[in-house]
């Protein structure tokens, strides 16, 4: 008799297997992921791919076309031929080794950035979801945060706290706080009506072990694709910044930075653009397929949403 | 649906929103990008070069600066000077009218002369002398010194920062500390008020009833004559890649200043010509600090200068061959004092020999604060290049990147650099400002009393200054300079880097750009 | 309704005090004296200190925002320091190239997003849905300043269609207008584009998952009627959202444009602004924007109405 | 007699991945005109989908693979698809289970009805607006002009439903599918809607394929009916013979799990101790907007009930009545605004959160939905030893005390470490069950807790409920808006209506002699009540 109850909902079933093969099954999550970790590794393996400092020039070698033989003079005054693979720039840096550096830079920006605007915006979103008296208040507050445009934000304050990796990654981060605030809350609000909360609160359970042992995890998955979204954009905002000329301090390798000092000659030598350009979209592009394939596997009902 | 007769309304609206008067050009447009933002109308008020070439182009001057430096008259026509050398008397030549119609009478000349006089370094020094300006007549006014002064001329007709122009009485009179908003000249042009939006566009047109000089243009001086109907100045136009663009298009005619990474491909560009105006050109230098270590000490200093090899500097921040020279002299090199003397340490710069100076100074590993700019794209390539050769000689370098207007006023600062001081930073200078061993602002030495940043203390330089100040023999006083600057060497007290030009691109076709220590746009024909 | 219209219209105060309050502190708690900045180079301490005083730098920060409040709603944002001009009149000469940037590139970005979205969402999963998806992640992953590079590149420079750069007003001719506006406009409406059609395409594929299109369909409706009058009619308003939301993305894409293609609009007035530490003309700006920002989602949030009845109460 | 509708051999695929190879599997069966034939079958029996495949509205990922449908002749299956268009709504129309989404929410039911006549016909609009009023008012809704002019929002789910009946035989239609046209409404709305369809179809002697998985409509309004069993017809005959003479054991299974609409009569006893017990207690929802002003919504009212060890105390009523309210407010979930809560003689109603915790145990309840009853990131077993560990079980010994609860509610112990996804609907209900029962309550509310479940699993589920109670000689609180599966359970019956308890007393006698006017008029709308299934 409880046999048959198995199979008349089997159907049901079938479409629940675990998240972890659904998304490796997921081929935006396959490519956007193999390309991102590839890029990792590449980031972290700088120095063992026939990079040198990226700092280091020598004006004898400015302006080389990609592939071109030039010389490097290192720190120590020895003076190296060098095979310029993606050309130099107008200093006669090498920008392959620039942009191989750079991959670092811009990772760590986005990187950063997620993490921290998740962990402000989870806190936040968390207290606005849970005590009613913080709600209000903080929710209007995240209003008028958001009714600023964020790269206003993040201009005005990279330009007037002075560019370095920790005022630009606080500064890109700033205006996704609330994005993920409002999320968070949302989240909670509507976690906090399933029955199966219910359930815990009349098993007695404690608020903060609801909190985290019960919403928290659940909002989990809407956050990662979250968290890759606002990686993107930052990795993007990050070289926007750059090119206006309130990023990163210049002589730190970043692709925006790369492509801000490239810009001045681009037609005669797209290369200074084009290299940086290329491995900037390439990461974006990742970073957002793969989102699109994390939020597809572990967020379906996102997924019909945006 | 929406009716076209909706669309024509709001297409008029549209049309009413963005007309503006006199915005259907005719004629001859000159369509110039200049070097930077003009926001400032008032050249007196302040020392900023494009309101100093604002200035130019809708006021005159009672005297200019030819091309060879000599001091010719402008509006004067004639000028006397009493036996006792203590009054002046001026005569303006006739025609002269401002642009709203007025004749410019003595009464404007003294007021104007009156105000700059209040606000300009060497203006203020010639009003120490001035008992009283008088105005006989309309067309002459009369200078009257308490003692005979030498500079009389070289004042009136300096031809740049602050420049003494003459502008009607009524604005003359308003507050040197103050900006005027009354932009009526006598110049060659006439400001168009209306269109002038700040960081957008000013415009000029032709002043028709400007009454030129006969001699033929030449610096600030001879016959402004004009050939155009409206010169545009696009402020708007910054980055450097479009600035080339459009100019490869035709959509300007002159880059005052294009980036020196452009010249590549503007001398690619059909129709397009490169036109150096400012043959003298800049120099390039970085400063010490001599206040704090580790510069404070002089074996240090020199074993920077070993290892700032000029053309390292050149090849990177400049780039076009043609347009830089190292150049070994503190002194504009091909001017009067310009020497080699004491500057082997750089002329034959040695990383080997850096190292041993710096070895042997008892360097302790104090890293240098380099203040590097990033808006100056003329300069900002300098630093990068110090910290790399410092690095290689055995420095350690903190490069910290700032905009320049932070950094002025930085390196105004004689706090430690742990404490927001500095050590070090670079700049360029016009060859005027420092071929002389008295207009040299590195050179001068008195230690925390010294006017520039980096206060150097060497007594001996300030002693064989004053001897230069009082030698009138050119050929001793080349002998001081030469003495001073290699004293200079030895006490380190600023590295000269080489020197460049920074020529103007043009639309072919356009002609007869006045050469001169400014951007000045009469004469100026185009096809 | 007007019970919705009044709320929606009070329930903006509460941020534009917010929006008032950080813009004040944005500026006011960053490290560098405006004071300073004003005085120029060679100012003497003294000086300083004048015109500290001058600026009203010495009171207690409350009692400066409650000054500068009082400015603002009298319609006084301060004086540039750089362009040495009222505030509101540097906005107001700068306002006319952004407003037709801006608005050319939504009307670009409506008429060529829309219907993509709709055709994606029809054709779920098909080749051309893959191919909106492809490019709209595409139009998410590129510098909008490499586009315009790549752009001016090949229709400027190769083709010589458009000019390069600049802006002529209206009043200047039509054509001539409309000529500098097209490529800014394409560049700038490509992430819009990106943005707005995978929402029309999300919102068309949640509403054609809908019952009443079922029922449309039952009726023996043509499809086209069906995707238009029940499907986009239902879909509607999360896309004039996201385009209300997306103004934050066209302000932030105007100011690297208007770098780009020398544009003497409000964005290159920020940058300028920024770079020059122009403290008032920044406060202005940021607050301009965030005042449109602000009133366009109302608006937005307004027109509701229209597309949904049951917000009419 | 003509068949308006024959079907032959229709069969379906599935995609790839589905539990089966076809939704449909060779179905054949007519509908003549005049006549009404109820597809009956659980979820999952491919009854919808036959109606979709009717309509030519199948979704491309389930083709039709064989077979034919013909509509007066026509093969639906091949038609072009302008001619497809042609047939809806003139000749063939559909209404559906949803009558809340089934509607266009930005457009008006007039301009909705007349989409249909402006697609279809040539009529003036003067003449489409008169049809649209007629065809309103024959599916006798107030006022036709002010319906015509509503937009869906403004009228309820029955109004709703008698729109889209309108849309679908305002062109008078030979065939009418209705797809579970009352399963989403209240019992006397369904009451309603049945006589109306039936009124209709005499008047217009058209053919109605009606669907639906509930028992008590077959027998109210069929004339045959089909069985369907994973997409297979197992039964197909006359009402009375399928009802009360079923063949196949498919058949027999599911109308012996048909609850009985009497109760069991058990005896009750009045002197067993009291478990909990409600004085007055109300909850008034007060909507303080920031510019409207206040609106009070009063969910439960003035509710004074008892219940006893070892009995059963059903709450009935529609949507909206309150039920809930009360079993929430006994648990406390949301706190009540008025009256006591006596749970052993400790007024409860007030207690704060922390000096309620010691008797939350005492309470537990069991929800309607059992895929969002359980949190699908813990095993089942962390979710059934959560409660035990919060009262200070060890973790062995709370599995232990989860892996005998498992055996009591028939599953098998070694599931414990599986997610909650890998489970049927029917198995979550039974962990939920076990979930509360590992707290030891005396007390457990099933809220609504089998109303989710198909009718067979439902039997198993109330079964166990039953089992249970007389095993554990709990109190149980039954919280169901059907009457049939209240007479399956409860020893005690409460109707509720608009919040309030407008009669109460032994099942027997409430079933028996209902004396409240709400009470005679639910039970009359219960359908099939006067059948009975399988006797005989």
């Amino acid at each position: 008799m409880d046999a048959d109850a198995f199979s008349v909902e089997a159907a049901g079933v079938r479409q629940h297997e675990s998240a972890w093969r659904r998304l490796r099954r997921n081929w935006s999550v396959r490519i956007g992921g193999s390309v991102l970790v590839l890029l990792v590794a590449i980031a972290l393996a700088a120095p063992l791919l026939g990079t040198v400092d990226p700092t280091l020039f020598d004006a004898g070698s400015r302006d080389l076309r990609p592939g071109m033989t030039g010389q490097i003079t290192t720190l120590d005054g020895d003076t190296i031929p060098h095979r310029f693979l993606m050309g130099s720039d107008s200093f006669g840096r090498d920008i392959y080794s620039r942009v191989i550096y750079g991959a670092r830079v811009s990772l760590s920006v986005g990187l950063l950035v997620a993490l921290l605007a998740l962990a402000f915006g989870i806190s936040a979103g968390l207290g606005a979801g849970y005590l009613r008296w913080l709600d209000g208040v903080l929710m209007r507050f995240m209003d008028g945060l958001m009714a600023i445009p964020g790269i206003l934000v993040a201009i005005a304050l990279v330009a007037l706290w002075r560019g370095s990796l920790t005022t630009v990654v606080i500064a890109i981060a700033i205006p996704e706080i609330p994005r993920v605030t409002r999320l968070v809350r949302s989240l909670v609000l509507s976690i906090r009506e399933e029955p199966y909360v219910e359930a815990a609160v009349s098993l007695g359970t404690p608020t903060w072990k609801i909190m985290f042992g019960h919403i928290l995890p659940n909002t989990i998955a809407p956050l990662i694709v979250q968290g890759t979204y606002i990686c993107a954009s930052a990795i993007l905002l990050e070289s926007i910044l750059s090119f206006l000329g309130v990023g990163l301090p210049p002589d730190i390798p970043t692709w925006g930075n790369i492509m801000a000092e490239g810009r001045v000659q681009f037609n005669e030598y797209p290369h200074n653009v084009f290299f940086p350009g290329l491995f900037l979209a390439v990461t974006v592009l990742a970073v957002n397929i793969l989102g699109d394939g994390l939020r597809d596997t572990l967020d379906p009902k996102m997924a019909r949403r945006v | 649906m929406i009716s076209f007769r909706r669309i024509a309304v709001l297409a008029a609206a549209f049309a009413a929103m963005g007309a503006s008067p006199g915005a259907f050009a005719q004629g001859k447009v000159l369509r110039v990008v200049p070097h930077s933002n003009l926001s400032i109308l008032d050249p007196i008020w302040t020392t900023a070069y494009m309101s100093r070439n604002h200035g130019y182009m809708i006021y005159d001057t009672l005297f200019g600066t030819d091309a060879k430096a000599r001091i010719k008259p402008q509006m004067v026509d004639t000028w006397t000077m009493s036996k006792d050398g203590k009054t002046w008397t001026f005569k303006l030549r006739t025609g002269l009218a401002f642009h709203d119609g007025a004749p410019v009478t003595s009464e404007d000349v003294v007021a104007s002369l009156k105000r700059w006089g209040r606000r300009d370094a060497l203006g203020q020094q010639l009003m120490t002398f001035v008992e009283e300006m008088e105005t006989p007549a309309p067309d002459t006014f009369v200078l009257k010194l308490k003692e005979p002064c030498g500079f009389v001329l070289e004042a009136l007709g300096k031809p740049s920062s602050n420049v003494p122009f003459i502008m009607p009485k009524r604005v003359a009179e308003t507050d040197p500390f103050k900006q005027i908003d009354d932009y009526t000249g006598s110049g060659p042009y006439i400001f168009k008020k209306d269109e002038f939006k700040p960081g957008d566009r000013a415009v000029y047109i032709k002043n028709t009833k400007y009454v030129p000089r006969k001699e033929p243009a030449s610096g600030t001086t001879g016959g402004k004559r004009v050939y155009v109907d409206r010169v545009e100045w696009n402020l708007a136009l910054r980055d450097p890649q479009s600035q080339v663009n459009a100019l490869a298009k035709g959509e300007v005619d002159i880059l005052e200043r294009p980036a020196f990474e452009s010249y590549g491909q503007l001398k690619e560009i059909k129709g397009v010509e490169v036109f150096n105006r400012d043959p003298m050109g800049f120099q390039y230098m970085c400063r010490f600090n001599a206040l704090h270590p580790p510069f404070d000490k002089a074996a240090v200093r020199r074993a920077a200068l070993a290892a700032f090899r000029q053309e390292a500097f050149l090849q990177a921040q400049v780039g076009v061959k043609e347009y830089y020279h190292t150049c070994p002299s503190m002194f504009t090199c091909n001017t009067p004092y310009a020497t080699t003397a004491g500057s082997e340490i750089m002329a034959k710069s040695n990383m080997r020999k850096a190292r041993e100076l710096l070895k042997a100074s008892g360097y302790d590993g104090t890293p240098v604060v380099l203040m590097k700019p990033t808006d100056l794209a003329a300069i900002q390539k300098l630093p990068d290049v110090a910290a790399q050769l410092m690095r290689q000689a055995g420095f350690k370098v903190d490069l910290q990147a700032m905009d320049w207007q932070t950094l002025v006023s930085r390196r105004a600062k004689k706090d430690p650099p742990s404490q927001g001081g500095w050590n070090m930073f670079c700049t360029a200078w016009v060859a005027p400002d420092i071929w002389s061993p008295l207009s040299n602002a590195a050179l001068d030495t008195k230690g925390e009393k010294a006017s520039w940043f980096g206060w150097p203390d060497d007594p001996k330089i300030e002693q064989l200054k004053a001897q230069f100040a009082r030698e009138l023999d050119l050929g001793k006083r080349k002998k001081l300079a030469a003495e001073i600057q290699a004293e200079a060497f030895a006490y380190g007290t600023h590295a000269p880097l080489g020197e460049y030009i920074n020529p103007v691109a043009l639309r072919t076709g356009i002609t007869g750009l006045v050469v001169g220590p400014g951007d000045f746009y009469w004469n100026v024909k185009k096809n | 309704m007007y019970k919705f219209i009044a709320r929606r219209l009070l329930s903006t105060i509460p941020v534009l005090v917010i929006v008032a309050v950080l813009v004040f502190l944005l500026l006011r708690l960053t490290p560098g004296d405006p004071a300073a900045i004003l005085a120029g180079d060679a100012a003497s301490r003294d000086q300083i200190a004048q015109i500290r005083i001058s600026l009203g730098l010495d009171k207690p920060i409350i009692v400066q925002f409650g000054i500068w409040v009082s400015h603002i709603l009298r319609g006084d944002l301060g004086e540039s320091f750089y362009f040495k001009i009222k505030v509101t009149d540097l906005i107001a000469q700068r306002l006319e190239p952004t407003l037709a940037l801006a608005s050319f590139t939504l009307v670009i970005a409506v008429l060529v997003s829309v219907p993509l979205g709709v055709i994606a969402a029809w054709r779920f999963g098909g080749w051309f849905d893959r191919a909106l998806m492809g490019f709209s992640v595409l139009g998410f992953s590129i510098p909008v300043f490499v586009l315009a590079y790549i752009l001016i590149w090949i229709v400027s420079l190769k083709l010589g269609w458009l000019p390069v750069q600049g802006y002529k007003r209206i009043g200047d001719g039509f054509w001539p207008f409309l000529r500098h506006l097209i490529l800014p406009s394409i560049t700038l409406s490509v992430i819009y584009i990106a943005l707005i059609a995978r929402v029309t395409r999300a919102s068309m594929i949640e509403a054609l998952g809908e019952d009443y299109i079922r029922t449309a369909r039952a009726k023996g409706l043509p499809e086209s009627r069906v995707l238009i009058a029940h499907a986009l009619a239902n879909a509607a308003v999360p896309i004039v959202t996201v385009i209300g939301i997306g103004v934050a993305l066209l302000i932030g894409g105007v100011v690297v444009t208007e770098s780009v293609y020398a544009i003497p609009g409000l964005g290159r007035l920020t940058v300028d602004a920024v770079l020059a530490r122009d403290f008032p003309t920044i406060q202005g700006v940021i607050l301009f924007f965030s005042f449109v920002y602000v009133v366009v989602n109302l608006l937005i949030d307004l027109s509701y109405v229209i597309f949904d009845p049951r917000i009419r109460y | 007699m003509s068949a308006v509708l024959e079907v032959r051999d229709l069969s379906v695929a599935l995609p790839a991945g589905g539990d089966r190879r076809r939704a449909v599997e060779r179905v054949s069966f007519n509908v003549e005109r005049g006549e009404i034939v109820c597809l009956v079958g659980e979820s999952g029996s491919g009854k919808s989908v036959i109606a979709q495949a009717l309509m030519g509205l199948l979704p491309p990922a389930l083709p039709v693979t064989g077979g034919s449908i013909l509509l007066e002749g026509e093969d639906v299956v091949k038609l072009r698809p302008e001619r497809l268009r042609e047939l809806r709504a003139t000749r063939m129309s559909m209404v559906f289970q949803e009558p809340m989404t089934a509607l266009n929410p930005v457009m008006t039911c007039g301009a909705q009805i007349d989409e249909v006549l402006r697609q279809h016909t040539r009529l003036a609009p003067g003449e489409r607006r008169a049809k649209i009023l007629d065809i309103v008012h024959e599916v006798a809704l107030p006022d036709p002009e002010r319906i015509v002019a509503s937009y869906p929002h403004q009228l309820s789910g029955g109004q709703r439903q008698r729109i889209v009946i309108a849309m679908a035989l305002v062109l008078e239609p030979v065939l009418l599918i209705a797809d579970e046209p009352t399963t989403a409404l209240d019992v006397t709305t369904q009451a309603q809607i049945l006589k109306l369809i039936q009124e209709l179809q005499a008047r217009h002697g058209m053919g109605v394929l009606f669907i639906t998985h509930d028992f008590g409509v077959v027998a109210e309004i069929a004339h045959r009916v089909a069985v369907l069993r994973l997409g297979e017809m197992v039964e197909l005959g006359a009402k009375i013979e399928v009802l009360m003479r079923p063949q196949h054991f498919y058949t027999r299974m599911l109308i012996a799990a048909v609850p009985k609409v009497h109760p069991q009569g058990r005896s009750a006893d009045a002197s067993a101790p009291l478990v909990l017990e409600t004085r007055g207690l109300s909850k008034t929802y007060v909507d303080r907007g920031w510019f409207s002003g206040r609106r009070a919504v009063n969910a439960a009212d003035d509710v004074t009930l008892e219940v006893r060890r070892g009995q059963t105390l059903g709450i009935v009523g529609e949507s909206g009545s309150g039920k809930s309210t009360v079993a929430r407010c006994i648990v406390r979930l949301i706190d009540p605004s008025g009256g006591q809560i006596r749970l052993g003689g400790e007024d409860i109603a007030t207690r704060s959160r922390a000096a309620l915790r010691p008797l939350r145990r005492k309470v537990q309840i069991v929800f309607q939905d059992p895929y969002r009853s359980l949190n699908p990131r813990r095993t089942v077993g962390e979710a059934i030893i959560e409660g035990p560990r919060n009262y200070g079980l060890s973790r062995r010994e709370a599995l232990e005390r989860a892996r005998r609860l498992m055996e009591l509610v028939r599953m098998d112990p070694g599931v414990l470490n599986r997610y909650p996804h890998q489970f049927s609907g029917g198995q979550r209900q039974r962990i939920c069950i076990a979930r509360a029962l590992a707290m030891e309550p005396e007390l457990l509310i099933a809220d609504e807790a089998v109303s989710a479940l198909d009718v067979s699993v439902q039997a198993q589920v109330l079964a166990l409920f039953e089992e249970i109670r007389a095993r554990l000689n709990l109190a149980m609180l039954f919280i169901t808006h059907d009457l049939r599966v209240a007479a399956q359970v409860c020893d005690y019956v409460a109707v509720m209506s608009h919040g309030r308890i407008v009669e109460q007393g032994p099942a027997l006698q409430v079933f028996g002699g209902p004396r409240h006017e709400y009470t005679r008029a639910l039970f009359a709308a219960a359908p099939g009540r006067d059948f009975a299934f399988g006797a005989g």
